[in-house]
């Protein structure tokens, strides 16, 4: 048992954080966020060169054959620099449903245009009225010659505007909340009968809702299974937890730090305000709150490939445990910031904004709390 | 100990709630501030101004109402129920009552009637950059020339001075002495030349709040509230009356019933998310919350009714109420779920095609405003020194 | 609306409080509860002569007329102190169910008995499998010659080693779990069949497990209806937790000043523990809490005669509260109290170890949480 | 990074819960040392002493095992696992490396092999009346005269003074310097005449501490550990020390599982109490708080076989750790309902007729009593404090 990094490991970090510190001031982050397109295509292009987009591939496409400590190491550096640029939806889960489930054509096609950067993809599983159940889905693909025809809408697909395809859960047998009868499509962004509605979200990214009208695909466009995708898309949104916890570890560990610094400076009748006993134990609990969020950030990376119960059960833990920690980190860091906390000019907002919607995507607190009660509480041990 | 109202204030109740519901119109019903700007805002208060009913804190003498607190109370349940719009409260709840308490004739003739009529909005100048809670550190400079005051320096936090047309500011007039001994409080015209506004933009991507700048403004020394130096006392008179109604108990209730009727139409596990055990609970805690906040309310209003003034008790009130708002609001987020992540400027209804339902649009934004509740006002922190000084002798 | 007591209130709240600083120190509550008996049957004299054994009667039955508030302020006292004699399933309890439901041979009985002292009742309806179900009743009643044979267990009934009298719940028809179908019955405590387990409770008490084996009881131990109890004891369940309010909102009331008291003359590293800001703000919180619960005394206290449904929501709120407030204020007391609060010669201990075992009486914060959301939450409002 | 054990480490871990399986007596398992006392721990730790695993934190050379700090976590697994009963930590985690580390070969030959074998029992003399966390305002007072110490003065919180043969003590040699500085450290056989243990009865009604008073008491100096006033610098190696396995995960591991299976046999609502939403989601999020200490406690193992020193980032292991203990006593007495409510004395199995399931007995007494452990060995407010000073650098 070892909880220590490579020295490859180390490397890549430095050279992810060196990025991060070099093109990422808060200042930059802004104009990006404010710009028309909400990210940088000349950065994508860099993570490329970086060799970040082949990390996690195997060598025969491009990769670099890295794994989750590799994923969790960008995504940590990421989540410090609010890096908005689409690397979740497309490295993540892209190029997982991909490396788990695509046919060789697929992975010759689509791998080598993930790893050059040519291709960013979104995964639209959202609907409505599914809330965070994976297997809630209305959006039906009907077999028409020897293809499917897409009909449905889907909630929220982060990186959307910005994607060349979209991957698109839809129901092909069974009724809307049935395990089995999903299935999971590579869909054209600009295919005829998609229509995207964009826009910017809280957190500073681009989504949108898309709708699916009549939209007609080959076979070829099937990930997997035809009806029973629902194991597929769990393990990748379980990897997606995975990648999500080390953002929100770098997320959480900078929300400390910028409370940390602006109470050190901060004055208030006469004194620092970190020389307050009551705002000294906030920050140690703020700190306690860390430290676990390290903690379940390895414990995931460290459980992917464990068999299915121990990994979802994992990723459940995980995600549960950064929801609340992210939101006790986050609403005392703005607390402790006082009115500078509540303004757009202050870092520290933005990290807030971030921790709160990271909350949401896959699932919230309580979802996954009660999916590990499910996973844990069943038989006798 | 009794709980019912007596029949006057039943009839009174009745009264109130038929007036509101001729009278306040639909499309300002519910609405925030930032969405009916300062001409909804003026338009609601013409109505009450001409009804006789703007000014249910102030004495009749000056235009009030003279209602007792129970009324008062009432009023507030009531306003809450039908979801009117907020008035301009610096106007009406702040500087008005240190008017007509502390200012002389010529004041309260110039000043009060523009506040009742919403012909005049207000401001307040009391933070300054860097202060935070400690408001007695003013360091805004008054030098006394001639019939005038020569006003140098920055407030910051000043809530819609972007609509104002006249701010009141606590400025020092007397640097060699106790901070809370050179401080005097002025009126001052937002046209004259010298002041600038500056935006702040909050986390939630709003404009509410804003700097002001004051270079080489010029006062005349009649727009100064009582004596030279002596500002602090009406500020201190200021900041007790900003305490009235700060459990906020009728808008938690009325954003409850919005949030229970969220979470009967959002869906969790195929049923509607108020059946879902956890989001029940939730739901249930916070309502038990805001009974025990509504009886604490209740208590000091019996007291007020005694003619007992408010003090430091009040702060448990300010605590609570802010927690409980804050709570609102996340619970709202939460119910909505994805549609929490879009960020939609404008009022709902306006954009096309429709993202999300209506409720889910500001919910994300409204947490993160809200999170100020337990900041401004003195923050939670200071209540709790001022609890363990004040009350509990530690 | 007015939260001001009566002249006569406050007459009988400094009567209570007197004999309560008289007779009820801390030293001489330990011996109380240390002694064979568990109780003074002398004190319980003193009240009936006091008259607080007659507060709640019709003057008809020698009572005093009292109502809710009366109830309130003698209960807040003995919360104060830590009165352990049977007043609740005495006083309280048992003489609601005989001012709701007896008939006038029962009341001209039995309240001239509790009035003047000689009666102490116990309730006896929790059971093992039941948890805080009232209408989860096991213990059966069948009906034989004119009236009816008992049978079964009835868990931790309060003050039944020195009742007269249990009223016990018993299913007359219906399947364990139906709302229809439990009597109310009064049985002797000496009665053939009836054996008692005693035992002290870790708060102080005494108690005991009752096993009713063939029980005859006659037509007149009947309380109200034979098939419809439910309401009826709910009703006076309601009043007991209203009761139980008013000495939770004592014993968090002296669990607060007690902590004030302690840091205050406690000191450590050169001063009192009540200077250090971490615990002000502590302290004030636990202020905050022993607000809530004075609230949520008064609240259920006046709404005990308001309509079925708000009724119960009050009381569901009340018990809920109360118990989330005694656990913060209770644990926190402890924590400030430091090593002291540990022994058992400390009297804040004391306090907690009530308040705890309150939580748990007719249900815990958990379960009326769920009642008051079931009662609230139905249909639009 | 690497989550597993490498094939030597299982291949011990098979080797210890042979062992264990085999050797550990069935009345001894899963019991408090309040059931087995003073007979019951001696008979496990002969057990241990005999196969030469009584010391696993000590060096081979004294009579330890030598293992990892990896064999050594296994260890601490598997005894929790079995339910091995508590052994006399005083003498063999506090005293006995104090011993060895400071002592001289003389001290060494004397105490350490009663210390192993369980024959001499050990208790701690660190704490004082009114002194709290202020461990080093040491007040009893030892004066030398020839070649004794006359020690005069008292101790408390003394953890099983009663069954103690010896006991080591800070005393002050020198009342004239900084507190830290006039501290010596001793050995005391607690049948020297002077000595008196009074009981001390905590709230869960148990006899766990004590009072220890010390009336001119006669200590050879070859007694003292290390020089006179130097004492310390060995008290703070020995808190060092008390820190490890301070997170105590294996034990509350095992009454997770415990807390489950009593959650399986209640009923709640006419089902199983696990199936309860409420106590299924507590239930979960405790367990969820369990494991991420887990790793925060194998990611502090990693450290330390690495070679780096325990430090101020034990804090939080002791702060939720502690919190985990307690809050799995809460939920265990919250899922017994009304039977956590009886009194009854002795272990499970002892009365007659039985009253509520075994399980229910101890339930509100160990509620009680796991209170303590955020006030003993520095209260979680201290270890905040040491967070934000040591850590934070606040």
């Amino acid at each position: 048992m070892d909880f220590s990094f490579t020295e490859e490991q180390t490397l890549l970090r430095n050279s992810v954080a060196r990025f991060v510190a070099d093109n990422y001031t808060f200042e930059a982050r802004r104009e990006i966020v404010k710009s028309a397109e909400g990210w940088r295509p000349d950065y994508w292009k860099q993570f490329a060169e970086l060799g970040l987009l082949a990390a996690p591939f195997a060598e025969e496409h491009g990769g670099l054959g890295g794994g989750p400590i590799e994923t969790m190491v960008i995504l940590e550096e990421f989540g410090r620099g609010l890096v908005v640029e689409p690397y979740l939806p497309t490295v993540v889960i892209g190029g997982a449903f991909l490396r788990h489930a695509g046919s060789a054509a697929q992975k010759e096609e689509l791998l080598p245009q993930i790893v050059e950067g040519s291709l960013v993809t979104s995964f639209a599983f959202a609907e409505p009225q599914a809330r965070f159940d994976l297997f809630d889905v209305r959006t039906s693909a009907k077999k028409s010659g020897g293809g499917y025809t897409l009909n449905g809408h889907k909630s929220v697909a982060i990186a959307a505007p910005m994607a060349g395809k979209l991957i698109v859960t839809a129901r092909t047998a069974g009724g809307q909340r049935d395990a089995k009868g999903i299935g999971v499509f590579l869909v054209d962004a600009t295919a005829k009968g998609v229509t995207l509605e964009s826009y910017p979200t809280v957190d500073g990214l681009r989504a949108a809702d898309v709708r699916l009208d009549n939209v007609a695909v080959g076979a070829d466009a099937l990930l997997g299974e035809a009806e029973n995708g629902l194991p597929l898309v769990e393990r990748v949104v379980d990897e997606a937890i995975a990648a999500l916890s080390a953002e929100a570890m770098g997320v959480h560990r900078k929300m400390l730090e910028l409370t940390l610094d602006y109470t050190k400076t901060r004055q208030q009748f006469g004194q620092p305000i970190s020389k307050f006993q009551a705002l000294q134990h906030r920050m140690a609990d703020m700190f306690v709150h860390v430290e676990e969020s390290v903690s379940m950030a390895y414990m995931v990376a460290l459980k992917l490939d464990a068999p299915e119960a121990e990994r979802k059960a994992a990723a459940a833990a995980a995600k549960a445990q950064l929801g609340r920690a992210g939101r006790f980190i986050g609403q005392n860091a703005i607390q402790l910031h006082g009115g500078m906390g509540m303004t757009e000019e202050m870092a520290v907002g933005h990290y807030f904004k971030r921790a709160t919607m990271m909350n949401i995507l896959f699932g919230d607190t309580d979802h996954h709390t009660r999916r590990f009660a499910e996973l844990t509480q069943g038989a006798a041990a | 100990m009794d709980l019912s109202f007596s029949k006057e204030d039943e009839a009174f109740r009745a009264e109130v709630r038929a007036f509101l519901e001729a009278e306040c119109p639909s499309d300002l019903r519910g609405a925030r501030i930032y969405d009916v700007g300062r001409e909804g805002t003026l338009r609601w208060t013409q109505i009450l101004y001409k009804k006789g009913w703007v000014a249910p804190s102030w004495p009749k003498e000056y235009g009030g109402t003279g209602w007792s607190p129970t009324q008062k109370y009432i009023w507030d349940e009531e306003t809450a129920r039908i979801g009117t719009p907020a008035l301009n409260g610096f106007g009406l709840n702040m500087v008005g009552p240190v008017i007509y308490t502390f200012g002389t004739d010529e004041q309260k003739k110039r000043y009060l009637p523009g506040i009742l009529s919403g012909a005049n909005w207000w401001c307040q100048g009391y933070s300054e950059p860097g202060a935070g809670s400690d408001l007695a550190g003013v360091r805004t400079r008054a030098v006394r020339e001639g019939d005038h005051y020569i006003v140098n320096g920055q407030k910051t936090w000043t809530t819609l001075a972007q609509y104002a047309d006249m701010i009141f500011c606590l400025v020092r007039t007397d640097p060699n002495v106790k901070k809370q001994e050179g401080i005097s409080f002025l009126l001052i015209d937002m046209k004259t030349p010298g002041i600038a506004v500056r935006p702040i933009i909050t986390l939630d991507g709003g404009h509410e709040v804003n700097d002001v700048f004051l270079e080489n403004v010029k006062v005349p020394v009649e727009n100064r509230i009582g004596e030279e130096n002596k500002g602090w006392t009406y500020a201190k008179f200021l900041l007790g009356h900003e305490r009235s109604n700060i459990a906020g108990v009728a808008r938690s209730k009325k954003s409850l019933e919005k949030l229970k009727s969220i979470a009967r139409s959002e869906m969790a596990g195929g049923r509607p998310l108020i059946e879902s055990p956890d989001f029940k609970r939730k739901v249930a805690e916070l309502e038990i919350d805001l009974l025990a906040l509504e009886f604490t309310d209740l208590r000091a209003l019996s007291e007020a009714a005694k003619g007992k003034p408010p003090g430091p008790e009040t702060s448990p009130l300010k605590i609570r109420g802010t927690e409980i708002q804050q709570r609102l609001t996340e619970l709202t987020m939460e119910a909505v779920g994805y549609y929490a992540n879009p960020f939609i400027k404008g009022g709902p209804g306006r954009n096309e095609p429709e993202i999300g339902p209506d409720y889910a649009i500001h919910s994300a934004p409204t947490y993160f405003n809200t999170r100020k509740t337990s900041i401004y006002g003195g923050t939670n922190e200071i209540q709790r020194n001022i609890i363990a000084k004040m009350v509990l002798g530690l």
